[in-house]
């Protein structure tokens, strides 16, 4: 990964309240430290963002961040419905969407949306709570942003302990389903944004 | 709001949007489900003494058969968001 | 089964639906019965403001299809005495948490209850700060686990039923969603009470009160309400057989001089003639 | 300012009273308070008044409840006011900003006695000018006048009661307690009869908020009003505040542009020839006058620019005084408030000196001739250097 | 300012965990508080730090006893502190004067949503600058500190205590929402042991107000504490408060000379051949500093004046700035105000322009850079025509 | 008899005196009552607080010998709940008048009785707002003239007892200037009870009560005192004999949990040690 | 009397609390007002004013007064010690101070001070209250600040109405102590100040 | 202070200085007066059962005739303003 020329990629998490937007950015966050590199993390807080549309923001770069916040998204993790409603147009043009899939019925398929059945996998894994993670990894293996390493290891530091491995599991899912959906955009969508 | 009626006998489309009313007929009682305002949060299912209501996939309530519901207006004492609107048909004030 | 036969919808504002409440919360039982009674009582909406503190219940009159007045945390009652004193035949109804009304605002509630003015105060009890995300409350049951209080509450709780007595309100009951058919029969006697009228709900707060205490999924909760409580014949409770526990009913519902009436006999007697006459 | 001596219906009367009266003639109805020198009698003569005009006077249990209840009544119909001094100003100061955010007419009135905290209860102090401007959290329009006199006492308080209506916000009356103890002979015309203000009508989707008028509940179709940043329908919006920043805007604006506030703003007493102005407010102002007048005896030409309405600062007119003369003397009962506008309204245009006192007593012409005279010899020295 | 990237001992912490953490770190044994949105976590660290450690958590009934409740424990011997946002702020002005006035060590953090009133509360806003220093009713000397990091709140935070305490003053932290609740990964030292604070040993005579050390209730003889103004024993003086308005002057005067305070005063950025300053703080500055690179980029010479420490104000290098640029630009999430002691210090040594913004979101870089670029052109065809 | 035998001198700052109450104020007889308890206990004046509030009443620290803590307006409990809680050795007693404690103090005054801590109150109940010029108090006599109601206050009137017996208050006595030999007893056991204590103090103020009511001389004004209170039985009354009446007497001395030790426990179980132990 | 060519007096009360010097500075203020003449009054409030030595100053002129304050009094009224330890000094240097006479005992004579036996005046007439109104029409007959008509006529709409003619009689009463005690300074004083 | 002790018998000087504490002793009793502390009230005038306590010419209380008093202590429980000091010498605690 060419983690050291890049310059920085902003990342947008998504969701409605209780869907683990807060943790997952949390994780992230973590991850890229753990990677070595500055990261910003900020997020939506009151009582709309526990029911409506609610956001986790990333900031990943190498170099000192100084504005905080995501206004257009290189990769959006977007889980629910409101969250798409909401936040769908602000994504990059250069950017990508990572979505639920049930909700490609309703909003159909665009070029920058690649849609993963996070949801049924999380169900799979026998809990509808693993959504968030797995999202996370299909996020990290398209975005390139963190290591899988990291990512394991900041799992492990913040979720309990008794789960650790049934999280695993959804990370690897996670990677799995984006190199199934599309693998050519692995990683290169973060490359294409880091040669500034 | 765009509503849908099912009578009895007639079932649901395979998925009903999140913004459609449902109003489920019986012999002149009708029940109406206002989902946009649902959140799943199955204090319905819990109390319903028919055993009739579920989530579906957009995690919105919906009645799995009208036929069996007795009108008893638990679901709409229990919803704390305004989702249900029971009509017995017998006129009550 | 508050809504067969009657029109509550009115008086909802239905545009701003759904609620910001989590899945599972008590407060829509209550606006439902606060809407019920209106239908009940078949209220002119524009005759009516209520007037809300700021919690998640303090949010009440958004959804509420009166005039709403969302005020200051605490600070309602002091408010609505103004509004009432302004305009005294408006109907003020004063919605607020169990903090809100009693912790920053415990102030305006005893002496409101001491003047007898008449606004009719629903006050949501979940024993914690919702809004703020899971806090202790002055009301939260000793020993309980709040965001403040992780390894259990050291304070004592207030009995909201005590401290409205001692002050002098004259209506005082206590109900709870479980008891959700009890919400709208409460607050019209509460309207009708020409007074300082309480009523306590306690209401269930699944997101940071259940969750902090493992009560279970939102149903459970409940039922743990209705296990801590236990209805009192309605007509009357005698207070002395309270102590200790947390009972449901009607506590005080007396007759005694209301604060615009005073005011307006005052004015009277000075050669003014105030807005109730 | 002052009425002429020995006409017919001169009453003696205290500044305090004034203010009571003032208010009756700015049509207020409407009092809540609660005691603090030296700021009562204010309230007490309001508890004289209102019962007897039908109108409404609570004191209530803090000064918390008495501005949240003025604004209460004010949306109950209602023409209200309340008065306090600096602790109680300090306690209002949340609820302030509600009275802001939701255009909220209505008076408050701060009888400044020295601070901080308990300080000097009785004395007098100019120790809260800015926090009439900047005392509530976030931002908002704001309108903040002054009296020098126990007549102006009576015109500032019904001129705050016009401005409040008019621009629906929260008016400050910022007085001392000099002005609010002495009495003064003036002439005042009768109080008006008991009248309920009227509003206009208005259908179910009328804007309530912004640049519109002012319609309290129960005059019409049903009204939302809150603390969160909100639409102009009264709903809140709380994802981005652009309907109450930019109802900050307007009403900023049109105050900056209200005849009666460029009219009032300064009163200037021999300013037309000076090199010396002396910026001066309240009962300050009335020691400035007679500094002007010492230093004037002794051959330097000073005058006199009476600071009516602080806030907002009168920018434009202090630039162009700047221009005109060579040094602006600025005497205060605090350790430097209004200069600091002043100074940022000038930009260096003329000399700026603070002079400043916050001991309780005043500063006297003799403190205030004398420094601006050594100040005007330490500047020609250091020119001749 | 921030660490080293990749370090060992990273952790990644939020703004409001990094302030409790600077507490402790600055000796912080008592707080006492009430939750509001942006400041709870403050609050809820505290909560569980302090009882593991011996120290004094408080959850009041409101925000006026919360400030109560730390001024007392501070004369209990507590190092004391208590977190809110702008509504709390505004409930806690009265006290803050107390604080002040007595001269009691503690420190206040404010994490600034948007106003007024209920406003916005889960958005930023700086609205709360000139509350800081003068919401409070009189005057008083005032430190207030900012942070733009969650390092910076660390650091902050342990700095408002070490002032806090040499001063004997109340200081405040100002931070805003986005930066409260922000992740960062930062590298911070271990929390101290805790550690009763020590105090010197007096006699009955020594005074106990004025410039000299701060020594709690029963630590020697006793103590007269009152929020009257007062003599060096205590002692009101209420007739005239000389004692006291000496002492402010002192602590002013302090601080002001403090090298720490005089260290941490401004952060410079690209400014030694700037011919634009920008001078901002908080979350703003971080925007700021993008935008010296953008506008650098265009070959606009831009540089960023930090202003870490807001009051006392830094006059002096600020016109040393202005004597070296010709433009500063002041962004503000509110609707203009440290850009009027920036204009007062400034005194038209160089054109200022202020650039506003009071929705709740954040100024962006490029709003900054655009805006800076827009006033340097007009300036420009301004001169050629 | 307070001073036979005792050197109450001891803890009162004479050098302050003569005091700045009025002719007759009863004030000072508290104060005297106050020092005469410090002097039967023998207390270390470095060891004891006497935290005040601001009115007439709210200068009593400055009478009394020991460290003195003179705060604001209304919020002199919350300032000695810090201290109290910072240094919980000391001895904590709070003075404040009637409006002081129950008007503006309110919500402190119910939120220190429901914590149960530790400190002593005394308050000392005039009627009426003595340092500000005689404006009415929550605890003004209904129909008394004040000069915010000249006419007779139409305002409901707080009982002290009431609202401190409902708000948790372990030991709730009431005596009066006129009973003024009971008033060191009664402080006296109120510092020692390990808990929230409250003494209400009735007392005369002459100069705008009186005056305004026409009472007469400062004489006069405790005759009205003594009949207008009736004794009860010292050891306890129970509370429901009460109602509509203002006895004197102890009305509840009971123990609980009292909240420093309380902290103190909360510390041990995290492993903390805190200044209790 | 030459109150045209006046330009302003200097009037301090002072006494203790309850010996009515706010009534009297109200009283004399509007004698001034009734004469046709500027007057300024302000007086010193709080609890130390209830008690102590509390005071009622009053400018009285032919234009208009700005600085509203008394720091030098041509006119001092004393009625008691505590007034006269702190009030003493601020007698301007050619001022006049009228003060109760059995403080001459303790505070001696000295030039500028007359003292008169006003509390035992007050006495003869049955009410040891009326003290402060022998003590403002002395000081009315030394400075000629206010014609004895308007001082009549103020004292008329202050007093209970029953009262009345015993105040008048006090006011008689005050004006004769004065002749009788130095009536060679009467009016004198104050037209010395009168003529700058 | 300056203390003017005045024995059984002997007569108080015609004017007794504000700031003069006057003791007046009675067999081994006594009873100290703080005259500067006095605000003439007359609370003690009404309490003291034996008559012997006015004010003088400064309005500051003083003790008629010593000898009537019965060190009852009446004075200096009704005083708010810490005036007396009584002492019946009988020691007690
Ligand atoms: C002056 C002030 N302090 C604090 C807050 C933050 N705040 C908002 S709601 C709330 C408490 C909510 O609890 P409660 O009143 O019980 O209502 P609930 O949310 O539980 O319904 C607090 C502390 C505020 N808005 N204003
Ligand atoms: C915040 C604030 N509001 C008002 C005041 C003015 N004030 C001082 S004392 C007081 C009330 C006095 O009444 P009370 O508490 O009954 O005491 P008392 O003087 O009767 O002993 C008031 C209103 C103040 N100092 N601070
Ligand atoms: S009305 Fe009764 S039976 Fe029918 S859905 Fe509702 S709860 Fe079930
Ligand atoms: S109770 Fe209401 S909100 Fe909850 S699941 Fe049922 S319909 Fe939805
Ligand atoms: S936080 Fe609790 S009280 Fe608030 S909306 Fe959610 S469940 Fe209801
Ligand atoms: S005003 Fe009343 S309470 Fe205050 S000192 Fe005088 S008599 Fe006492
Ligand atoms: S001790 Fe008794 S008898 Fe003697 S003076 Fe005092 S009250 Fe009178
Ligand atoms: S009771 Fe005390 S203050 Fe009153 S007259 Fe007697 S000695 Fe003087
Ligand atoms: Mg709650
Ligand atoms: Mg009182």
């Amino acid at each position: 990964m060419a983690s050291v020329e890049r310059d920085q990629i902003r990342i947008r998490l998504a969701g409605k309240g209780g869907q683990g937007i807060m943790l997952g950015g949390a994780i992230l966050a973590e991850a890229a430290m753990l990677d070595g590199l500055r990261v910003a993390e900020t997020q939506e807080y009151g009582p709309e963002a526990r029911l409506g549309a609610t956001k986790a923001d990333l900031i990943i770069s190498n170099r000192q961040i100084a504005f905080p916040e995501v206004h257009k998204a290189d990769f959006l993790l977007c889980l629910s419905r409101p969250a798409y409603l909401r936040y769908a147009k602000t994504v990059a043009e250069d950017g990508l969407m990572i979505a639920e899939k049930i909700l490609r019925e309703e909003m159909g398929d665009s070029p920058n949306v690649v849609y993963l059945p996070l949801r049924a996998s999380a169900l799979s894994l026998g809990n509808e709570l693993y959504t968030n993670i797995i999202g996370l990894a299909a996020l990290a293996a398209f975005s390139g942003a963190v290591t899988k390493e990291s990512l394991e290891n900041s799992v492990r530091s913040r979720v309990k302990a008794e789960t650790v491995l049934a999280n695993f599991a959804a990370l690897d899912l996670g990677y799995k389903l984006a190199e199934e959906a599309d693998s050519s955009r692995l990683v290169s969508a973060a490359a294409s944004k880091l040669s500034r | 709001m765009n509503t849908l009626t099912i009578k009895l006998g007639e079932k649901a489309p395979q998925r009903i949007g999140a913004e459609t009313v449902v109003r489920y007929e019986q012999n002149g009682a009708s029940l109406t489900l206002r989902r946009k305002y649902c959140k799943s949060c199955v204090l319905c299912v819990d109390a319903c003494p028919a055993k009739i209501l579920q989530l579906d996939q957009d995690d919105l309530i919906y009645v799995t058969d009208i036929s069996k519901c007795v009108f008893c207006g638990a679901c709409a004492g229990r919803c704390p968001d305004f989702v249900f609107i029971v009509d017995s048909g017998k006129g009550e004030k | 089964m508050p809504r067969l036969g009657l029109d509550v919808d009115q008086y909802l504002r239905t545009q701003v639906l759904p609620t910001v409440w989590c899945p599972g919360c008590g407060n829509g039982n209550t606006v439902e019965g606060l809407a019920t009674a209106f239908a009940r009582m078949d209220v002119d909406p524009t005759q009516v403001v209520v007037v809300g503190g700021i919690g998640c219940s303090g949010r009440t009159p958004f959804y509420v299809k009166t005039n709403a007045m969302h005020t200051t945390h605490g600070r309602a009652l002091a408010y609505a005495t103004g509004l009432k004193m302004a305009q005294p035949k408006l109907t003020v109804v004063v919605t607020m948490g169990d903090g809100d009304a009693l912790a920053i605002g415990g102030n305006h509630f005893i002496h409101a209850a001491r003047r007898n003015i008449d606004l009719t105060v629903i006050l949501y009890n979940n024993g914690i700060y919702g809004m703020t995300g899971g806090q202790e409350a002055p009301t939260t049951p000793l020993g309980s686990r709040t965001t403040t209080s992780l390894t259990g509450s050291i304070e004592r709780t207030f009995d909201t039923v005590e401290i409205a007595l001692a002050a002098g309100a004259t209506y005082v009951a206590r109900t709870t969603t479980f008891d959700m058919q009890e919400i709208p029969l409460r607050i019209e006697e509460a309207i009708t009470h020409p007074g300082f009228a309480v009523v306590e709900v306690l209401s269930q707060c699944p997101t940071y009160y259940g969750r902090l205490n493992q009560i279970g999924d939102t149903t459970d909760m409940l039922v743990w309400e209705r296990d801590r409580t236990e209805g009192l014949p309605v007509k009357m409770a005698n207070r002395q057989e309270l102590l200790g526990e947390l009972k449901t009913g009607v506590f005080r519902n007396e007759k005694s001089v209301e604060f615009t009436k005073a005011y307006s006999d005052l004015c009277a007697r000075v050669g003014g003639s105030y807005g109730l006459s | 300012m002052s009425p002429t001596p020995g006409a017919n219906k001169q009453r003696l009367v205290m500044g305090n009273e004034a203010v009571a009266l003032g208010a009756i003639a700015g049509g207020c109805d409407f009092f809540a308070g609660y005691p603090i020198t030296p700021a009562t009698e204010i309230l007490e003569e309001m508890g004289k008044m209102l019962p007897a005009r039908g109108g409404v006077f609570l004191q209530m249990e803090d000064e918390l409840s008495a501005i949240a209840a003025v604004i209460g009544a004010a949306w109950g119909g209602a023409v209200a006011m309340t008065a306090t001094s600096g602790p109680g100003f300090s306690l209002m100061q949340e609820n302030l900003g509600y009275a802001s955010i939701t255009q909220t007419p209505c008076v408050i009135v701060d009888a400044q006695r020295g601070g901080p905290s308990t300080g000097l209860p009785t004395l007098a102090s100019q120790g809260d000018v800015m926090q009439a401007r900047f005392g509530s959290h976030g931002d908002r329009p704001t309108l903040v006048i002054t009296a020098s006199s126990v007549n102006d006492c009576y015109e500032s308080t019904a001129l705050a009661f016009r401005m409040a209506r008019k621009h629906r916000l929260p008016v400050v009356l910022l007085i001392d307690a000099v002005v609010a103890h002495m009495r003064e002979p003036v002439e005042l015309p009768p109080p008006p009869p008991p009248q309920k203000a009227s509003y206009p009508k208005i259908e179910e989707d009328t804007p309530r908020f912004g640049d519109v008028p002012f319609v309290p509940f129960g005059h019409g179709p049903v009204t939302v009003v809150t603390g969160l940043s909100h639409q102009a329908n009264g709903l809140a919006e709380t994802q981005r505040g652009v309907h109450t920043e930019q109802m900050m805007r307007t009403t900023i604006q049109n105050i900056l542009s209200d005849p009666e506030i460029r009219r009032s703003w300064v009163s200037a007493y021999q300013l037309d020839d000076a090199e010396i102005a002396i910026a001066a407010y309240g009962i300050t102002a009335r020691s400035a006058r007679e500094a002007v007048d010492v230093l004037r005896e002794d051959g330097i030409k000073a005058g006199l620019l009476d600071l009516k309405v602080l806030w907002p600062f009168p920018n434009q007119i202090l630039r162009e005084t700047a221009d005109k003369v060579s040094m602006i003397v600025v005497p205060e009962l605090n350790l430097g408030q209004i200069v600091l506008p002043l100074k940022a309204a000038v930009e260096g245009r003329a000399e700026v000196h603070s002079l400043n006192l916050a001991d309780g007593t005043l500063l006297t012409p003799e403190d205030i001739a004398e420094f601006s005279a050594k100040q005007r010899k330490s500047t020609k020295e250091a020119a001749n250097a």
